[in-house]
């Protein structure tokens, strides 16, 4: 009971404006895909089309291998979850959840409605609410019947449009976990809308992040993170704001990053930064790409602390440099740091995201051939799933 | 239909039958028009007849030797001082309706006084009352008051018949401006009229735009009430003149169609402007609430 | 009415004394004082032009009225005549008939225009406008259109009629016909009127309902059976009760397009009114029937009322 | 916007629009008496009759330059109630003119000036004899008062075409029996381009319940003695009633020379049709003649009118008398102006002018062997003088006859729709006069 879904040069345009322009996109059997971008950015769209809400200008959508282009939602056997539930009000919740079953076409039996609806209603905890009307209903609970009228008919494709939204930050985290395990038990396509990063790096098999109509990365939750295809991506994604500096990677006499006639020091590691020595960069430095070193550590500058945050285990310190490039880094809570300090600091190489500056376009370096590439996804790993919990 | 044809063949299946399905609705959008519209246009083409024409059978649909005579007749007549009586009448009208409608409406929105449920239902009752029935009465009654025969008489019973719907439609519409708005502004010390003026109503514009529209259309079309409340040429309204040419002896086709049509193309311009706020306003407002 | 009154609402209670003078709440706020205000233009308005000619009419009724002279006291007697008449008791047949008949034509198209006329969409936009245009023109120049259209001379029922063998076929001297035709006219300039009120109710109903019930598979009639229709209720009955009281009086279709006839079959409420009064002099028997025909509007009126209370009551 | 203002703005646009009025009627002289009167006749129009009226109100004007006559058109219908009405109200006119309907209505409400008194009494006895058409005369006469004067009178008549009558080789004159007219209409009833349907039907007749005219079932039963009432009461249902009601309704149903759509055509509509060529024969007010003469596309020298036949064929029915008559409101503050302008709209000049200009039939004996009535064109004015002068029928002033005409078009439609019989059908048309009394 499930299928790939697939768009081909998919254009849609709102009078002048692209909402989305040339998708292309696939998902494959079984897959979590999150879409995953700012408002406005097409996942609505993209979400709308695929349902068959939206018509495309240009291009072709396939579920299967069935083009659908032509065929209304009706047809299309997905099942999606809205924004606000669009819980129908006139209903309650039994009517509510038997109501796709009843509207296709095929007669069944009550019966069988009736244990399908019990079945759900245990999976998602409804029992007692069944004969209840939407308005009776907390947020949550309206969320679960949205979600359980979804599951009822066991459709190939599943669309979520921001479901989680309207819930609190603690019951969104619940729900977060609760779809997934969904995912897992019930193994459909699931095609997920968010402007929430952390929802989509802690669900997806693969994230698609948009931006002005334009797909612009579409990759596993890691190679997001991680390897971010460009600028927009590696802002988008991450606790916080990205940093970004105009300059270049500089080996003489050690290497370091150049930037405002500073040369802010590297420590070594397993990347082959000299490759791109020379050349105008922009740096994109999220918390994780800068360290707290003793003054005496090979490579290290030197910062004055300007404002300390405590933010659960780890603080997260507030640095500037010697001509005023305000940089921040995570240390754990235990460190004595006070606003003033003067410190020292590196730049870790493996958590560094260099960008062509014309272009935006994330620069790719050639591995070393040493062994010590083995180091670099634990520690990345490490950082990525910080930043999920962090972010939520 | 050779599937071979280059120009059709790089255009896929689903493609042409949106296309398709987009032509057939623009063909029934045009069919919903065209009925709509088709006795109207007949009368537009026979405003164009000559006289003579107009008395052949069978009628011509479209006319043979187009001419302005009739509109030219009807500038000559002074057609242009009752269209401006009856722009005056439905300006006071609406103004009025307006006016003392949404200080009414806001009074019955906001305002918890006794009576006030009971009001809104009188409101609802009034709208409802058949004019014609009232007519003869109405006659005595205006007479004794001395405003037979004069537009500030025929304006205030316009704004009499048309105030129960103006405050139906903006005391549905009040009711969905948030009222955090107006705890703000009697916090800064704004009093209940301020309010009203300072808050409310420029927030109101597509309620406004609803009844002054329903509130306009009575009052440019009717002839019902015209007719028998006035009978000097100089408060005689544009309805009235054209009900005049159904004259005593036979009716004027031409000069009929074409005052008709020049009292129609007020409205429809009007409407057309107007016709997203007029849908808004009954939207959020008059039927909602 | 969500305000409450203002000095519980701002909670500035002076601090109790020890003994409670007496102080009674004053007859009326200075707020119910500023709303009797607000709302005395309103009630003096139709107070003196609806209200007050409504009693005077009722005086009438009670009375042979000559020429506008009040000749003789008849008491109910005029009722009496009124309700023996068999031009009311016909009319009252013709005006069920058509009221009943244009009510169903006039809200199945509307509602249809409002279903398929939903989406703010360029061409929707114009089919609107154009709809809405036999209703706000004249609906005396509007009928006396029509009616051009309906005379065997327009050669218009020929031509439409010819082909099927009917070519002779007169509409507006066959009273079934001229019934249909008074229908049809009320159906051309109050549709878009019922459009205009369902359209509103249509559009207060959150798209995502429609979205939703799609991608559950519903078709489009399992939809509009199912979420359409039930949300719909109160506006449609609105709908229904405006239109009923509209057709139940209206006097200028009937007067412009079958003046009546044939035979009295077309002659509705509003046209006896109108003979009784203008066309036969026989003002104390009008004015009873308005009387009448107003209190079977009252019934109405009160359904209007209830339903109006119940949506009030059902808002959020 | 307040109250105040916007009712301010209401006085001063009200004022503003008189004041415009007043210059564009008044002209130059100050020194000038305003006499206003309502007729149903817009002298800004063109219609032969309001360009008649037009050049009298000029006439008297040039003769009188202290007085001027300020024409203000209404509704037909409402005029006469509205008049009666504002003599208790206030805001009359100083001039109305009355139709045959309400001349009953007229004395009854005490509205209008006693023109014996005013006009008449100046006049010799044999100006007054001068009026050949008594029944309009005495209509407005009671108790010694005049309370309106004639100005020209109609009749529901038959029009015909000479063109088509001719064709068929039909003499009009012949027409003198209630059968040879049928006769006619059958063999005048037509279907030129052989697509199966009338293109020219034999017999026009409004037989609408609003905005008649007489036909055959009432003048039918003007030939028994009598007439169809009894003071106040109606008397239809009689030998010569049913006869005449089954001729009118056979016309439609057996003889087939009337639409079956006459039962919903009023006057307007059958005069459209006779105008633009869909009947050879049809029934429409004498009154009319000069406009469809008009705008006749077969010539208005085609058009000629027949006096009314009747079952012997010895003598026509009675011609119907109505009409227009001119009134002047007895609380007028210029009775004396209002006077002079009647006495002028009465003068043989003027009913010369009705006759010349207005196509009317005149009304004063002296007129008859004028140069005008002797063209050839104006040979059905002579019909009707013939007509009228040989035997003539008024409706009873006294009574309210407005459902005579409309319950007798009902009683064709009870015949030839639902099959009743006509006597039941006369029955029902008394009880409705009886019920308007």
């Amino acid at each position: 009971m499930t299928t790939s879904v697939q768009f081909r040069g998919v254009t849609k345009r709102f009078g002048s404006a692209e909402a989305l322009s040339a998708l292309d996109l696939k998902v494959e059997p079984g897959e979590f895909v999150s879409l995953l971008g700012p408002s406005g950015s097409g996942k609505s769209t993209t979400l709308g089309l695929l349902a068959g809400l939206i018509e495309a200008d240009e291009g072709e959508i396939l579920i299967g291998d069935r083009i659908v282009n032509d065929i209304g939602p009706e047809g299309r056997d997905i099942a999606m979850v809205f924004q606000n539930y669009a819980l129908y009000p006139h209903m309650t919740v039994f009517e509510n959840l038997a109501f796709p079953l009843r509207a296709r076409g095929r007669r069944r039996p009550e019966s069988e409605i009736e244990s399908r609806i019990a079945a759900v209603a245990h999976a998602l905890g409804l029992p007692d609410l069944l004969h209840r009307y939407p308005r009776e209903l907390s947020g949550g609970q309206q969320q679960r019947v949205a979600l359980g009228r979804a599951m009822i008919r066991e459709p190939k494709v599943f669309l979520l449009d921001e479901p989680l939204s309207n819930l609190d930050a603690r019951l969104r985290i619940r729900m977060r976990h609760d779809i997934k395990a969904l995912h897992a038990a019930i193994g459909s396509t699931i095609i997920y809308v968010t402007h929430d990063q952390a929802e989509a790096l802690s669900m997806s098999s693969r994230i698609a992040i948009f931006d002005k109509g334009k797909l612009q990365q579409y990759a596993s939750p890691f190679e997001i993170y991680n390897r971010p295809a460009n600028i927009f991506v590696a802002n988008f994604v991450g606790e916080r704001e990205t940093l970004f500096l105009d300059g270049a990677i500089a080996t003489d006499p050690a290497l370091c990053f150049r930037c405002r006639d500073e040369a802010l020091a590297i420590r070594p590691g397993a990347t082959n930064l000299g490759a791109v020595a020379g050349r105008p960069l922009k740096l994109g430095l999220r918390t994780e790409a800068v360290e707290l070193v003793p003054a005496d550590a090979p490579a290290a500058f030197p910062v004055t602390v300007s404002q300390i945050e405590l933010a659960g285990p780890d603080i997260i310190v507030y640095a500037t440099t010697g001509t005023g490039i305000e940089l921040c880094c995570r240390v754990p809570a235990n460190r004595p740091i006070a606003r003033g300090d003067r410190l020292h600091a590196a730049l870790v190489p493996e958590a560094l995201h260099l960008f062509d500056p014309e272009t935006g376009a994330a620069i790719a370096l050639p591995a070393l051939e040493n062994s010590q590439g083995r180091r670099e996804p634990a520690a990345a790993a490490f950082a990525y799933k910080d930043a999920v919990q962090r972010t939520a | 239909m050779r599937p071979d044809s280059p120009g059709k063949a790089a255009i896929p299946l689903w493609k042409r039958r949106q296309r398709m399905r987009a032509l057939v609705r623009r063909a029934i959008n045009l069919a919903i028009a065209l009925v709509a519209l088709f006795p109207i246009l007949w009368g537009l083409s026979t405003s164009f007849k000559t006289t003579p024409e107009l008395a052949t059978f069978p009628p011509t649909l479209l006319p043979a030797h187009p001419t302005l005579e009739h509109y030219a007749l009807l500038f000559r007549t002074g057609i242009e001082r009752y269209m401006l009586n009856s722009v005056f009448l439905s300006a006071a009208t609406v103004i009025g309706c307006l006016a003392f409608g949404s200080l009414a409406a806001y009074a019955m929105a906001r305002v918890k006084f006794r009576g006030g449920n009971t009001l809104l239902l009188v409101i609802v009752a009034l709208m409802s009352i058949p004019l014609p029935s009232l007519l003869v009465p109405t006659f005595t009654f205006l007479a004794q008051l001395g405003l037979l025969d004069s537009l500030t008489g025929l304006a205030l019973l316009y704004i009499a018949y048309q105030l129960p719907i103006a405050v139906w439609v903006l005391y549905g519409y009040f009711l969905t401006i948030p009222i955090e708005l107006e705890h703000a502004a009697r916090v800064d010390g704004y009093s209940r009229f301020a309010t009203l003026r300072k808050v409310i109503l420029p927030l109101s514009g597509p309620g406004l735009v609803a009844a002054g529209l329903f509130v306009v259309t009575f009052a440019w079309n009717d002839f019902v009430v015209a007719v028998a409340m006035t009978s000097s040429d100089a408060v005689r309204t544009l309805p009235v003149a054209i009900y005049g040419y159904l004259g005593f002896y036979g009716r004027e086709w031409g000069p009929l169609t074409a005052s008709a049509i020049l009292s129609t193309i007020p409205v429809i311009v009007v409407f057309i402007v107007f016709q997203r706020f007029f849908l808004g306003g009954m939207t959020s407002g008059g039927v909602k609430s | 009415m969500a305000l409450p009154e203002t000095a519980d609402y701002w909670g500035s209670r002076p601090p109790q004394p020890l003994v409670m003078p007496r102080r009674r709440r004053p007859l009326l706020s200075a707020d119910e004082i500023r709303a009797y205000g607000f709302v005395a233009p309103l009630v003096v308005l139709e107070i003196l032009f609806v209200v007050t000619p409504l009693v005077i009419g009722f005086y009438y009724s009670l009375h042979r009225v000559d020429y506008f002279e009040l000749t003789s006291f008849r008491g109910f007697d005029n009722y009496w005549r009124v309700l023996t008449s068999p031009m009311v008791l016909a009319s009252l047949a013709a005006t069920a008939i058509f009221a009943i008949g244009a009510l169903i034509l006039t809200l199945s198209v509307g509602l249809s225009l409002a279903l398929y006329l939903e989406q703010d969409t360029r061409w929707n936009i114009f089919a609107r406008a154009a709809a809405l245009v036999p209703y706000v023109i004249s609906m005396l120049v509007g009928s006396l259109l029509l009616r051009w259209i309906f005379s065997t001379d327009s050669g218009l029922v020929a031509a439409a009629l010819g082909p099927f063998g009917l070519g002779d076929t007169t509409i507006l001297a066959d009273p079934t016909a001229a019934m249909g035709a008074l229908i049809f006219n009320a159906g051309w300039r109050d549709s878009a009127f019922a459009m205009i009120l369902l359209l509103a109710g249509l559009k207060s109903i959150p798209p995502q309902l429609h979205a939703a019930a799609r991608v559950d598979g519903a078709s489009a009639w399992y939809r509009f059976r199912h979420v359409t229709l039930p949300l719909m209720r109160i506006p449609i009955l609105i709908a229904v009760v405006r239109l009923l009281i509209h057709f139940v009086n209206v006097l200028t279709f009937a007067l412009v397009l079958t003046g009546g006839g044939p035979n009295g079959a077309t002659q509705t409420m509003g046209l006896a009114m109108y003979r009784l009064g203008f066309l036969d002099a026989r003002i104390g028997e009008a004015n009873a029937l308005a009387i009448l025909v107003f209190l079977f509007n009252i019934v109405l009126i009160a359904i209007n009322v209830v339903l109006f209370s119940e949506r009030r009551r059902a808002a959020p | 916007m307040s109250a105040q203002q916007s009712r301010g703005l209401t006085s001063r646009a009200v004022a503003l629009a008189g004041i415009v009025a007043s210059m564009i009627t008044a002209g130059p002289l100050a020194a000038q008496t305003t006499v206003t009167m309502w007729t149903f006749l817009d002298p800004n129009k063109t219609s032969p009759r309001e360009v008649a009226l037009k050049e009298i109100i000029a006439g008297f004007e040039a003769a009188n330059p202290s007085i001027r006559i300020k024409v203000e058109p209404q509704d037909f219908a409402q005029m006469p109630p509205k008049f009666f009405l504002g003599h208790r109200t206030g805001g009359n006119p100083d001039l109305v003119w009355i139709d045959a309907k309400n001349l009953g209505g007229l004395s009854q409400s005490g509205a209008g000036a006693d023109l014996n008194a005013l006009v008449t009494k100046a006049w010799s006895q044999a100006d007054r004899d001068d009026f050949f058409v008594k029944a309009g005369w005495n209509a407005a006469l009671k108790d010694g008062k005049l309370t309106a004067m004639p100005l020209f009178h109609g009749a529901s008549v038959i029009y015909y075409r000479k063109d088509l009558l001719k064709a068929a080789g039909i003499d009009p004159a012949s027409l003198t029996t209630w059968d040879a007219l049928a006769a006619a209409a059958k063999k005048l009833t037509t279907d030129k381009d052989g697509d199966g349907r009338v293109d020219v039907w034999g017999f026009g007749m409004p037989l609408a319940a609003i905005k008649t005219e007489s036909t055959p079932a009432l003048i039918g039963m003007l030939d028994q003695d009598g007439g169809p009432f009894k003071g106040c009461k109606a008397n239809y249902a009689t030998p010569e009633g049913i006869k005449s009601l089954g001729f009118t309704a056979d016309l439609i149903t057996k003889d087939k020379v009337t639409p079956q759509e006459a039962l919903v055509q009023n006057v307007d509509d059958i005069t459209e049709q006779f105008t633009a060529g869909r009947y050879a024969m049809a029934i429409t007010s004498n009154l009319r003649f000069s406009v469809i003469a008009k705008a006749a596309a077969f010539g208005g020298d085609n058009i000629g009118i027949i006096a009314w036949p009747s079952w012997s064929g010895k003598k026509p029915a009675p011609m119907p008398v109505s009409g227009w008559w001119i009134a002047a409101w007895q609380k007028s503050p210029r009775l004396a102006e209002a006077a002079k302008f009647i006495d002028y709209l009465a003068s043989k000049d003027s009913i010369a002018k009705w006759m010349t200009v207005g196509g009317q039939v005149p009304i004063r004996k002296s007129l008859l062997d004028s140069p005008f009535l002797k063209q050839p064109a104006n040979g059905w004015m002579t019909t009707m003088v013939d007509a009228w002068s040989t035997s003539s029928w008024m409706e009873p002033t006294e009574c309210n006859t407005r459902t005579l005409q409309s319950a007798l078009n009902e009683a064709v439609s009870r015949v030839v729709l639902d099959k009743v019989d006509p006597k039941a059908a006369l029955q029902e048309a008394e009880r409705k006069f009886a019920d308007a009394q």
